[in-house]
């Protein structure tokens, strides 16, 4: 089928609807570089105008992948009472956006919108709508905490080291601690993937919780399989991670597939019934997204990385996450060209995100080889923070010394607190309250000695 | 519990050795807990300059060290259809695939015997990297293949290549294992590492999922021998399963030690 | 005396301070275009450096322009207790970013800082610094109502009209007011210059206020010298204003100068006594700056644009002014290229005049001629909420008929007090609960009857 | 008070046609208070697009319009000192300055009698505005000083020229009043408005402080007979005073009355 519009007297054709969404994105260098970016900003302006006069029920009529994806989706959709199918995508929009709108979604349409109709509304806000509307939507989840409650702002720490020195890790660990971080977790990708590094770090990271009573969950970030094998070695695993991606083939190039991911969700939750007096729910998986993933493993059939992006969520959408992270300006130039993007799509995997009801985190970052810099990165923290983000990362000094680029520090995410006025977790701010190393919220000035700190993880 | 708070301290030294001792992230800024120490903030700005510089560097090939391992190597020249350096960022898709007269100028050179290992090198995202730390990685690999009795042959040197370039190597040479030693994207700290990307037979259609890696190579951080043991310990692994890829776990024998690691100071 | 740093082992001079603040600046088109920028990140990086190392006394030794600016500076600092000359610019900056400096500022500091040591610190902060450090200064003031107090969030009103018809000038004020907007005041830029039309607006706008009990003041923002003159022919004048630049030249080229405000001030205090009932303060003065109108004049001196900024800014501090506006993104890409470099003057004006005291708020605006959008508009009015910008304007659809360029409208501004749960003016709002036009803070649904819209402004 | 609160109103058609008829603004969307409706947001994405086009135009000489426009008034064509139309934007300073030959040769022209009135046309920041209402409203301007039995020299065309070459055009043609018709930048509602800047004998040094102008002159908005007599109303003024600048005010009775002012529906 195709649609149509005219811009003050020049008309357009999108011979079909993967063309339509493409073309109705904001500029976005991987659509350039899959070839199917709107070619100037009118012909985007008459993309958007012919996609918000679709209905919904045109968007779910052909679905744009034929993957298993789709199935999941489908699975979801059944489950919930959506009844706007024959709304236009552009009633839509102005529903979303009507105040009234966070308050109908929290009762009934957490589970009603499909990856595809979350990024048109997308494509059909400006950046403040999309702060705004995700602002009026929360959503509360529990490991061995609880993250998500309005009013609280949380923080992975992301103690990296660039040969998995476990005591280097664990140095990172405390100084984040310090600056009230490490609420959402503390989760490390490894520089290996070898099970044995993997033991070792979930084994030292639980030996620091434990140590300090903190009330969080751990993470390492390798590979699904390799955690899963750490796991039945004895490594106590809180959460499962894995990054996903919004399209079938692009998630078989990542070595995972939905039924792997289903089994080892079985598989944790079993674990934890052996500690279970460590959790107080049954969120236990942690995803990670971005766009361009799919594009960058060849495997994005023609759609655009916004729309792919929101079918990696729904990915994660099936998996009851305790959160999920869109590590947005991780890649490179060839997907998001430069800050204005970067901001952008920050604030569109947000959206999405919440839409389709999940705990929304950013890594809001980017590397060195693209045209951003801290000052870009500050912007989208803040706007994020206004948007209800759940959390972001705390990185030494911003700098991740393993995987070679910038993200948001300890200081920025209590830089923002402060500005917000927002809290960590519930358990955490008490438990912060309880260590007396925070006066009225700020850490007591001054340094730990060293040798308190080599006691934090048992290590004199 | 309370006995582990930590106190303002005297022993800042102390501190300072070990973070030093163990990382090279940045530690216990004791700034204002909002916002970084102006030194700090000064050195990441510095730093930052420095990576966006280490971006543009050039793959230089009459690099004078270079040019001399490139010989002794007896390397082969290719390229990937990327047609400008400029270009490279924008073009993965193109980085992905060898120009259509350099594979079969490989297919030809190739023709005879294929080797078990074949071992390649490109700039990839840190060219300044790959020739600081690729001779030396190649030279370990080299060494340590003909150790342990494995065929290798001539290098093959590829200009603006990504990571996927594997498969068409894999299909040229029809190597049994194909590594890529190649440039990872430059860091604040640091814009020296290597990674070595490995895949068993690789063909087209395979994807990152039929290959292993070890990244994060450089002389300060670990020994081109221990980091050729550890490559060539997950050849071997896939050389047994008759796969490479994720299904793959390096083996604990070839980790590195962590007490082998070493971090100097930053240059100021 | 010549200046110099050493980045990694690259040598850089800097042969004066004009330089060296120059170089240390962002990038700035402007200061690019007059021949002063850094040439490129290492040497910026380098100039920070060698300014960070500087004292506050180094920096106050000798004047950077001499003219009838500094005179009015040192006249300000000597009125103040600053003690902080020996410190250097570094450590100033670390004091001004911590958490306790929000407290001794409101105490003592206000009036402590000189418009280059405003404008250096600024260049030595990321974007989230200046955003942290400002959300702790607040500045009230008081004319017809209390602009400023921590909590609140302004709005100008500015129904500007290609024509000056007064008719369209009330609707699109009645328009605003429905929004909640209007508080900070009715600003309307008038597209002639007669006297005769400037007394007609005036009138108009005043009957609307009186009609609808609006406690709020409303300028004409004509030339000083035509709003007096229009004051003398009998026009109720609430706010005296005018466009300020940083150097007595630029001034000159306005055709304005320090005795002429000064006298205009007096002059409208006058005429304040004689409507008395309707006064709470005597913050009668209105002024505009923005980054680059020194340099557009031609009378820049060599001086960086931010640092010009400041020294505008000083200007208006001496004049007790209720609104400081920086109409961030006004002239063009000439000083300003981009939506990065807008986003980046907006919160260096922002900081730098709230540093100096001033109830700062901003224009965030752009032209067609630059490479920015209403998306980038959308951050920056975000990020400046964040840091407690006291008002920012709202034109119908941002869309300024007669000045040509896009501004915030009145739904973004509604937008951000929803975000930030922010009220209007404590007056304003206390009026806004009085009308019934609002139920809990949200208009009424539907739209005001014609002629009870015609009714407002007593045309019937 | 009360009896003035707008009401949810049955006459939303009365409502439009009184904002139609008295302003080009956006007004009563009727969205959500914190968002505009769809409808409005996508025009408003169309418009910026469209002015965004309106930047880049160019000012076309060959354009037949234009064409007949110069012959008709014998213009002659000069250019400031902005080497390509690429470089307008930037540099401002450059905009300000005539040509060294080209003053040279308005001096020369100008050697016998300098006129009273000089009129002057440039695209300014909207090419497009100047083609469209500039030759009209230079006509206008030349009819009326005509009738007014000043002397005005041939029209000056300046390319790529900021208001600022006011001082060059004074400095070379001696006229006691140099008008310049100007484009404006261009707006989001339309982009075809001139402004008509006026110096009283300008000379090197003068700045915006000795200028004056009328803004917004567009067909739509007035007509070039009503604008026209404006500026040559402060034009008068000056000649009164001696001087030009913010010390001279537009006199009431020149004033264009708000009830000839009209406004076209935009363009869907
Ligand atoms: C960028 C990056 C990614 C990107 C890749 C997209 C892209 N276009 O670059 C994304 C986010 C998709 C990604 C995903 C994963 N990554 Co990764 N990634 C990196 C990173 C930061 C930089 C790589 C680089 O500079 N490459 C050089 C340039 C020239 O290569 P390129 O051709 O442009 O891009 C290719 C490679 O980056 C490759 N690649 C990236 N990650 C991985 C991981 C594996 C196992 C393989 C085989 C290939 C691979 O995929 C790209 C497309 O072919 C490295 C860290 C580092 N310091 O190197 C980690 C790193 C390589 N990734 C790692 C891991 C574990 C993963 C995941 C398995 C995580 C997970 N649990 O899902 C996934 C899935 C990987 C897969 N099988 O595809 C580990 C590998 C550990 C190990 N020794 O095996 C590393 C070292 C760091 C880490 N711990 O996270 N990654
Ligand atoms: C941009 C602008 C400015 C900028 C100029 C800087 C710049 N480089 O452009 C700034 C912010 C500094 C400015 C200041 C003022 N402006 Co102004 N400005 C405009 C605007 C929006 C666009 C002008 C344009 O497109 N010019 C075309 C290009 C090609 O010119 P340019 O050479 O690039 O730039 C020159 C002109 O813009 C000129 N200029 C700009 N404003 C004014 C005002 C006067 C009185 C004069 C003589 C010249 C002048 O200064 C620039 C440098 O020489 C117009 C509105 C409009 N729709 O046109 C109002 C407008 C021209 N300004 C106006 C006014 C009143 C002022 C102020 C007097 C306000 C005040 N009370 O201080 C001041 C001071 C002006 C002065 N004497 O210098 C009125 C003029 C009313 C009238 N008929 O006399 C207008 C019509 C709109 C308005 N009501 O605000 N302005």
């Amino acid at each position: 089928m195709t649609y149509r519009a005219t811009v003050r007297g020049e008309r357009f054709k999108f011979p079909d609807l993967r063309d339509l969404l493409a073309k109705a994105n904001e500029e976005k260098s991987g659509d350039v570089l899959a070839g199917i970016g709107a070619r100037n900003e009118r012909e985007r302006v008459g993309a958007k105008m012919a996609l918000a006069d679709l209905t919904v029920a045109d968007i779910m009529a052909a679905p744009l992948i034929e993957d298993d994806i789709n199935a999941l989706v489908e699975k979801r959709l059944s489950a919930s009472v959506a009844d706007f199918s024959s709304l236009t995508l552009g009633a839509l929009r102005e529903w979303v956006l009507s105040p009234s709108f966070g308050v109908e979604w929290s009762a009934s349409y957490r589970a009603a919108f499909s990856p595809e109709v979350a990024a048109a509304l997308a494509k059909l806000m400006g950046n403040k709508d999309l702060v705004l509307a995700a602002s009026r939507l929360r959503t509360v989840t529990k490991c061995r905490n609880t993250m998500g409650e309005r009013g609280t702002f949380g923080v992975r720490i992301q103690p990296n080291h660039p040969s998995d020195d476990v005591a280097g890790i664990m140095l990172s660990a405390i100084d984040g601690l310090r600056h009230g971080c490490g609420d959402a977790m503390i989760g490390v990708n490894p520089a290996g993937d070898s099970v044995a590094t993997v033991v070792q770090i979930i084994k030292g990271l639980q030996e620091l919780v434990r140590h300090l009573g903190v009330p969080t969950q751990t993470c390492v970030l390798a590979h699904a399989s390799t955690q899963l094998e750490a796991m039945r070695r004895g490594a106590p695993l809180d959460l499962l991670f894995q990054s996903v991606a919004g399209t079938e083939a692009a998630n078989a190039s990542f070595g995972v597939s939905l039924s792997m991911l289903a089994e080892g969700r079985e598989e944790v939750l079993e674990h934890h019934q052996s500690r279970a007096n460590e959790f107080i729910g049954e969120n236990v998986m942690y995803f990670e997204t971005g766009q361009g993933s799919a594009l960058s493993a060849d495997a994005h059939s023609g759609v655009d990385q916004l729309t792919l992006e929101a079918r990696a969520q729904a990915v994660a959408a099936a998996f009851h996450p305790f959160l999920v992270n869109t590590v947005v300006g991780f890649i490179g130039p060839e997907y998001l060209a430069n800050a204005r993007q970067i901001t952008r799509a920050g604030l569109e995997d947000h959206f999405t995100g919440k839409l389709q009801g999940l705990p929304m985190g950013c890594d809001v970052c980017y590397t060195n080889h693209v045209d951003a810099d801290q000052n870009s990165n500050d912007d989208l923290l803040l706007l994020l923070a206004a948007a209800g983000c759940n959390f972001v990362m705390g990185v030494p000094a911003s700098d991740d010394v393993m995987l070679h680029y910038q993200s948001t520090s300890f200081e920025d995410a209590a830089a923002v607190r402060e500005i917000f006025g927002t809290k960590p977790a519930p358990e955490f701010s008490q438990w912060m309250q309880s260590q007396g190393w925070w006066i009225e919220g700020q850490p007591i000035s001054g340094l730990p000695s060293a040798s308190d700190v080599a006691l934090s993880w048992g290590n004199s | 519990m309370n006995n582990d708070v930590p106190d303002v301290s005297n022993d800042e030294d102390k501190l300072r050795a070990l973070v030093r001792e163990h990382t090279p992230a940045r530690l216990f800024l004791n700034g204002s807990p909002t916002s970084y120490p102006t030194k700090t903030w000064l050195e990441l700005r510095a730093d930052h300059a420095a990576a966006r510089d280490a971006v543009t560097s050039k793959f230089d090939l009459s690099n004078e060290q270079l040019e001399e391992f490139l010989q002794r190597r007896n390397a082969v020249i290719v390229s990937t259809q990327v047609p400008s350096d400029e270009m490279y960022l924008a073009r993965p898709d193109l980085g992905r695939r060898l120009l259509t007269r350099d594979a079969e100028r490989l297919r030809t050179l190739y023709d005879v015997e294929p080797p078990v290992i074949q071992l390649s090198l490109a700039g990839g995202l840190s060219a300044s990297a790959a020739m600081t730390a690729g001779p030396g990685l190649v030279d370990a690999l080299f060494d340590a293949s003909l150790a342990l009795g494995w065929t290798t042959g001539p290098v093959i040197v590829v200009e603006r290549a990504r990571v996927g370039v594997l498969n068409d190597l894999g299909e040229c040479t029809k190597a049994q294992i194909v590594i890529l030693v190649i440039g990872e994207r430059p860091g604040l700290s640091h814009a020296d590492s290597v990674s070595a990307y490995l895949g068993y037979e690789p063909r087209t259609g395979h994807t990152d999922a039929n290959r292993n890696l070890v990244s994060g190579i450089n002389e300060r951080a670990t020994s081109y021998e221990m980091a050729a043991r550890r490559i060539l310990g997950i050849a071997q692994q896939a050389m047994m399963a008759g796969q490479s890829g994720w299904m793959i776990k390096e083996t604990p024998v070839a980790t590195l030690p962590s007490s082998e690691t070493r971090f100097l100071d930053r240059p100021e």
